[in-house]
């Protein structure tokens, strides 16, 4: 698998994001800068987490007009897997390759902590690899994780199993003590309609090193590795 | 000098000034300073910059050791850690902005005690901080501490350092000055190290990062002649912070050192471009010519006086080797930042400042530097609280409940609420993160890991500030050992009141003394810190607080200890001397409501023979979880060792003469708890009596339930909620 | 010449930092408070001296980047000539 | 009745987030823009139908934890009886 791993100005994920891709691909991801207007030939691209343009004015927005975003939305419009993590997730609901927008944590804290997720669907590149209905934790660290979308799109996400990773209790229950930050649905992360676009706030980068954070994000890089080796 | 005012007596006074001092003044320049030369004087002469009511006793500290690469002087210290690689790091405050402003305030103290880390070369690895608050009664504490959290958060999270520590402390001594000092840790190599020492003559000094405006200039300006006619628009403002631009300003300094460009840098801090102009000139026996109208401004129509004093955030200057200035320049666009070219390197020693094409400022650099006024101010010997009399302290009804209520108490309570908002695992390598003794993160790409803690007991420093003094640098030293980790080095923030008051000098005097007495008895030296005097309202000074900051080296995380109890029938030990003090403890603040009595005395000796004791017994697995015994004494280190491994304990108090309650709630210094795995525990004990360490069995771990022999049970989840919910309803009360 | 963007998250669209406002607000005292939204200003300095061309540039600001129509709707004032 | 609160960074205080939008509408391709500032904007929906009333009520609402004087300043405009 080659991959790519976008940075933008205040990118602070993609060292993590790059080890993460190294340490399963055994070969650094191509790190792509902004700026550039050409994306190299790759399996699969990565949006890391970061504060891209310091998240001001609103989360992502300036990083979705940056010149490589018009690559990155042509190639995954044409099926290449490109994973949003965090920021990432928050940029790609920018450019519109995602549904919804990405708001301020009900409790308006930054979170910094482990969390419980349900893996809802096994049907995409980046999920193939868990048991259906896994059970995970994985941490989050955010200021702007609480997803909303109108009705209508919240129905189609859910009716169309695009809804990938859920804040769940420890018994896999979505109950509203689980969300961490108010977002719609407990939804932590979910897919285009063909699937081959996931954006997620948990950090599963953080989550390949018992001596870090645990494993369960291991599967992910791996079940992506296999699919698109 | 062109355009300047007469400088009167008063403009001097409001300047902070003595007349003794401008007498210096006008003598080394033969002449009337400009304005804008009163106020480079000004702020060099200041306590923060020049440190001269408190050189003569920072001279006294330890500095030196085999693994110390660079003691304090420079931006920050720095430690070997093997391998070709070195730790700098440095501590600081940011209380009074802190106070005014708590979000802006705590996030550019971070903000700038990070560019001291990168400035020199390394990579910032992890953030710490060090906080005192007002009483939490008083009705500012909340709105306080909920905006320097933030801040602090906000700072860190958004550069991408995980913030891996720190710790918090309640009392109404704070409550008109809060105090925050921020610490920030770097990973370099040792062989691409960067001094802030200029050299040569003709070379560009170059300025990058944001623009100059009007922020946190002196306030002394407020009044000044120049400013009679003094608009909104001219109005000194407080600094904001920008994260996002120090994320690039890191990124491309760090890319830049790469290169072999740079002769010498240095972040603009405090007194920005007049100290970072000086100070790389001082120190590289050079001198320096500026020409303002190259800075990059944010505002129009800054005077010499605003740019030579603005405190704006973000930016850096750098002397260059001569030629290098295109390559460096195309660094700094790439990452949208202004570079400016605004000045050079001089043979005459002497700081000249021209701007508008008008002289403002021709200086020699030695009377601001080295030639500052340094005073021996008078002191007196601290009052020494009274020894506690033991007969005047009744015993709990019952120990498990005194230990519920300490744990739920402000002084104990969990900080979790505080954490929670600080981004503690970005960079993969938080191995240990914030709730145990020492953090540990791993040094990226190796099997090494940094052991950090942030240190002081101020009721102890206040009762007896030489014996405060020693016990924050030993209680820092037993906190990362604690962990299995060699402490290397520390760095301190000295916070206290009016050095002016013989009393207050006192309280330094024989703080330093302590920290000094430790740091030599332990092998851990002092490589860098800051002082901070003056935290006075009306009059009432803060509890003396010398913040202690220690780093140590782990060779193998994987032989790493914290201190979680491990499994059901793990031996829980004491090793250390009993419980015997209950002077100055928290039993006595928070049960009795008292706090008095001398706080317990430091024994050098015991606490390195045991430190190196428990030291021997991690690096052999010979335990598997360790915990330091400090602020609340040892039922309450088991209860915390209990909580973070969910595993109960069983203990009793086993020597006859002393009651059980002060065995429990004692606050003798230089013990530790560890859990042995089954079967283990003779080895330990024998090995500690071989050695010569105290040690007592204390019980073992199992259950949901903290049990003390003769009283009922409580449970696990009981002391949990204890601990867990003080801070969250009480931040809550901000809403509710 | 200056222009005022006004953007406000749509109805329907919660607000969690109007929310919080509104429970500190009732915290503090203040009774009759009935809701409270918050949203941005951005205030932008043009060059130029034509008022309607300054509105169509600042439309296409506010939908290329200002505003995300999915939570936002905004409101252009121009002023100052 | 509502009211509305805006709330600007006082000039000199340095505005990150403005500065970033105009960087980011220049890149856009967007010429002449001078300068962006960033502030916010609280509506808020009050009881009573007292305008004057009103006003006093939210100026004490904006002092006590709209706006943080150090930094802002505001404005308040009361409309729509
Ligand atoms: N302001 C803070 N920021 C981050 N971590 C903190 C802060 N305050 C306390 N902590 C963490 O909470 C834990 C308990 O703190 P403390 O009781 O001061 O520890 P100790 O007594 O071992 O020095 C430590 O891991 C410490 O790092
Ligand atoms: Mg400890």
């Amino acid at each position: 698998m080659k991959a790519a791993v976008i940075v933008f100005p205040g990118s602070n994920c993609d060292r993590d994001a790059a080890d993460a891709l190294t340490w399963v691909t055994g070969r650094p991801p191509a790190m792509v800068w902004h700026t550039s207007n050409e994306l190299p030939n790759v399996d699969l691209i990565v949006i890391p987490g970061g504060f891209t343009h310091g998240d001001y004015l609103r989360v992502g927005a300036m990083a979705a007009t940056a010149p490589i975003m018009g690559e990155v939305f042509r190639a995954g419009i044409r099926g290449v897997p490109v994973l949003g993590i965090c920021n990432g997730f928050q940029i790609l609901c920018e450019t519109r390759l995602l549904p919804g927008a990405l708001m301020r944590n009900a409790s308006l804290n930054f979170i910094c902590r482990e969390v419980n997720l349900k893996i809802e669907t096994t049907a995409t590149p980046f999920t193939r690899s868990y048991p259906d209905g896994a059970l995970v934790r994985l941490p989050i660290a955010h200021h702007d994780g609480n997803f909303f979308a109108d009705e209508e799109t919240l129905n189609r996400l859910e009716g169309e199993g695009r809804v990938v990773f859920r804040y769940v209790d420890k018994a896999g229950k979505r109950v509203p003590a689980a969300n961490p930050n108010g977002s719609r649905n407990n939804i932590a992360g979910i897919a285009n309609a063909a699937g081959n676009v996931l954006g997620l706030m948990p950090h599963p980068e953080r989550a390949i090193d018992p001596a870090t954070g645990g494993t369960d994000g291991t599967a992910l890089f791996a079940g992506l590795h296999e699919a698109l080796r | 000098m062109t355009g300047s005012p007469q400088i009167t007596m008063e403009m001097v006074r409001q300047h902070g000034l003595s007349d003794d001092e401008y007498g210096f003044v006008t003598n080394t320049l033969g002449r009337e300073p400009s304005l804008t030369e009163l106020g480079i004087f000004s702020v060099m002469w200041s306590e923060h910059c020049s440190y001269k009511s408190s050189k003569v006793w920072l001279k006294t500290l330890p500095t030196a050791g085999p693994q110390v690469i660079c003691g304090p002087g420079e931006n920050a210290g720095i430690v070997d850690i093997g391998d070709g690689q070195c730790a700098i790091f440095k501590m600081e405050s940011h209380n009074h902005p802190s106070y005014i402003e708590p979000y802006q305030g705590a996030a550019t103290g971070v903000g700038g005690i990070m560019r001291d880390v990168f400035t020199m070369g390394a990579r910032p690895v992890a953030n710490l901080n060090a906080l005192r608050f007002g009483a939490p009664e008083h009705p500012k504490t909340r709105h306080l501490v909920a905006g320097v959290v933030a801040g602090i958060g906000g700072y860190g999270n958004c550069v991408g350092i995980p913030t891996v520590g720190g710790e918090v402390g309640f009392d109404a001594a704070y409550n008109g000055n809060i105090l925050v000092n921020a610490m920030c840790v770097g990973v370099a190599s040792t062989d691409k190290i960067f001094y802030a020492a200029a050299s040569g003559v003709g070379n560009p000094v170059v300025y990058v990062g944001s623009k100059t405006g009007r922020d946190g200039i002196h306030g002394a300006t407020m009044a000044s002649a120049e400013f009679d006619d003094a608009t909104d628009e001219k109005r000194p403002t407080v600094q904001v912070g920008d994260p996002f631009t120090e994320k690039l300003l890191l990124e491309a300094c760090l890319e830049l050192m790469e290169e072999d460009a740079i002769i010498g840098i240095q972040d603009m801090g405090a007194a920005g471009l007049t100290s970072s102009s000086v100070e790389m000139a001082d120190k590289g026996g050079v001198g320096i010519a500026l020409d303002l109208d190259k800075v990059p401004q944010r505002e129009i129509g800054m005077t010499a006086y605003e740019m030579m004093l603005s405190e704006s955030q973000e930016r850096m200057l750098m002397v260059l080797r001569p030629g290098r200035e295109v390559d460096a320049a195309a660094i700094f666009e790439k990452w949208g930042l202004d570079f400016a070219v605004i000045g050079k390197t001089t043979d005459t020693g002497r700081l000249v400042v021209h701007h508008n094409g008008d002289l403002k400022a021709d200086i020699p650099l030695h009377a601001l530097g080295d030639g500052a006024p340094e005073y021996d101010r008078p002191w007196v010997e601290p009052k020494l609280a009274q020894a506690l009399n033991i007969d005047t302290v009744p015993p709990p009804d019952s120990l498990l409940g005194a230990l519920e209520t300490m744990m739920g108490a402000p002084d104990l309570a969990s900080r979790a609420w505080i954490w929670s908002q600080y981004d503690r695992t970005i960079g993969g390598d938080t191995v240990s993160p914030p709730g145990g003794d020492a953090a540990v993160v791993r040094v990226h790409g190796t099997a090494k890991g940094l052991a950090m803690s942030v240190d002081v007991t101020p009721r102890y420093c206040f009762a007896d500030p030489r014996e405060g003094g020693k016990q924050a640098v030993a209680e820092c030293w037993r906190n990362i050992t604690a962990t299995g980790a060699l402490p290397l080095a520390l760095t301190d923030c000295l916070n206290f009141g009016n050095p002016e008051r013989p009393q207050i000098m006192g309280q330094f005097a024989a703080a330093v003394t302590g920290m000094g007495e430790a740091a030599r008895a332990l092998a851990f030296p002092v490589v860098s810190g800051n002082v901070s005097l003056y935290n006075e309202t009306n009059g009432e000074a803060i509890l003396p607080t010398p913040s202690i900051g220690g780093v140590g080296l782990l060779t193998d995380i994987a032989m790493r200890c914290d201190i979680a109890l491990k499994s059901d029938g793990d031996t829980l030990i004491l090793i250390g001397p009993d419980g015997s003090h209950l002077g100055c403890s928290l039993y006595l603040k928070i049960i009795e409501g008292r706090g008095d009595g001398a706080p317990p005395r430091v024994d050098l000796h015991g606490e390195k023979i045991a430190g190196d004791f428990i030291r021997i017994l991690i690096g052999e697995g010979a335990v598997n979880a360790v915990h330091d015994i400090s602020d609340g004494g040892l039922l309450v280190a088991v209860a915390e060792m209990a909580l973070a491994g969910n595993i109960g304990a069983d203990i009793r108090f086993t020597n006859k003469e002393i009651a059980s309650f002060i065995q429990a709630f004692g606050e003798d210094q230089g013990r530790y708890v560890v859990g042995v795995p089954d079967g283990g525990a003779h080895k330990v004990l024998a090995a500690a009596r071989a050695v010569g360490v105290p040690v007592r069995l204390l019980g073992l771990a199992g259950g949901t339930e903290l049990k003390v022999t003769g009283e009922m049970p409580i449970s696990l989840q009981g002391l949990r909620d204890a601990h867990q919910t003080w801070l969250p309803d009480y931040m809550a009360g901000a809403q509710a | 010449m200056k222009a005022v963007v006004k953007i406000r998250l749509k109805s329907g669209v919660l607000d969690p930092q109007g929310k919080a406002t509104q429970n500190a607000l009732e915290a503090l005292g203040f009774s009759g408070v009935n809701g409270v939204r918050q949203g941005k200003i951005i205030e932008i300095e043009l060059e130029g001296t034509d008022a309607g061309a300054a509105r169509e540039d600042v439309d296409r600001m506010a939908q290329a980047l200002l505003a995300n129509s999915v939570i936002e709707s905004y409101e252009i004032e121009i002023d100052g000539q």
